[in-house]
């Protein structure tokens, strides 16, 4: 199973990458298992970030949030628009 | 409804007057316009630079008109947001409402607002003395947007 | 602040872009315009009177605009109400704020709107297929004036 | 004493006129006396119009708001511009 994973503003900047491509193992099905799965491969700025935000295929997610093959998932700060 | 987010700036005499496009059940054009201030939080600001998830974005302004539109009887909305570099004292956003009478107009524009500023995946990051970095959101956004109620009153 | 009564039509983008003046403290650029609609209670209108105190209208729009400054941070108002003959989408009256931020921005525009709405001495006459008759005032409007609270919220 | 009575909207159409100057027995000393003085002399609407509003000095005044020698007062129904 492949996912498209998005960084916006902050975790953009911190990571030096928009985003990347990955192949989940099955057990991780959902938002809270793919964050955590991330953080193992060295992201941790999503485990410490204040009020993390994440969207699946552009709705926003929460962390039982189910992930599937072929998915957009985004992670990105509180927004400051407007 | 029309939606834009774009780099250039906005005329916006020119987007004002497209909305009413002489329709003569309209009785109330409300709008807002945010601009870029030269101070915030105490800091002065040299520069804004505004990134923003596309497709998301449209996505997200696209529902909260509709749940505006579901909520008052509006004729006509308009939503332009830029994105890129921008300069104190430059237009950020407008959000206009033309509406048969005032209190939708000035519901609906204040509602898309509110929810723009909480729902809308726009990041702001300021150029200060101190250096740049990105703007904290701020509680009284949250506050701001679950002050309305399902019934399309305020709290 | 600038309050004008005049049978003139007004430039509704020159009117903002003085009101803003290129001030890098505002934030947020509230406006409001309403038009003479083209049916009113289920009557098609031909033609609308507006009737007016001249030196009460000028007083009670001052006292609501100062009441408006004392309730909110606002940084200029700009209040332009038309009398004499209008037709059908004619703009009627402007109200619009500036401010830092859009709270303040929106409450004091709606609030000036709700009290001039039942405190300033103007009268509609209007044309109808039936002749001419006076509008009657609204319970609404009443309602709408009353909701505000002396510490600046709604009801 | 003598006072300027002005009449808008209903009112001045009804009466055919926008005003009138009057003067005042002594013992007409607020609004809601003159407004009977006025009715007794013919201005039947002032007694039957709806809602009637009235303003002494061009501020918003009751039956009980004094009315003193020079006062411009004016009578007028309900607001509705806008």
């Amino acid at each position: 199973m492949s996912v498209r994973i998005l960084y916006f503003a902050g975790l953009r900047e911190a990571f030096g990458c928009p985003g990347e491509n990955l192949d989940l193992p099955a057990a991780v099905s959902n938002v809270g298992a793919l964050r955590a799965l991330l953080v193992a491969q060295g992201r941790d700025l999503l485990a410490s970030a204040k009020n993390l935000r994440c969207a699946v295929n552009q709705e926003m997610a929460a962390a039982d949030t189910p992930v599937a093959d072929g998915d957009e998932v985004a992670f990105f700060p509180p927004v400051t628009g407007g | 409804m029309s939606i834009r987010i774009q780099e250039a700036d906005f005329d916006l005499a020119a987007e004002l007057a497209e909305l009413r496009a002489g329709d003569p059940r309209i009785g109330a054009l409300t709008s807002f316009v945010g601009f870029v201030r030269d101070i915030n939080d105490g800091n002065s600001v040299s520069e804004m630079m505004l990134e923003h998830y596309p497709g998301m974005c449209e996505k997200a302004l696209a529902e909260i008109v509709s749940a505006a539109k579901a909520r008052w009887e509006i004729v006509g909305v308009r939503v332009i947001h830029r994105v890129g570099r921008l300069q104190p004292g430059d237009q950020v956003v407008l959000v206009a409402v033309t509406s048969a009478h005032r209190g939708a107009a000035f519901a609906a524009c204040e509602f898309i607002m509110d929810y723009l500023k909480t729902r809308a995946p726009f990041w702001k990051r300021e150029t200060t003395p101190n250096g740049a970095h990105w703007v904290d959101a701020r509680e009284s956004d949250d506050s701001a947007a679950t002050r309305w109620t399902p019934d399309g009153h305020r709290q």
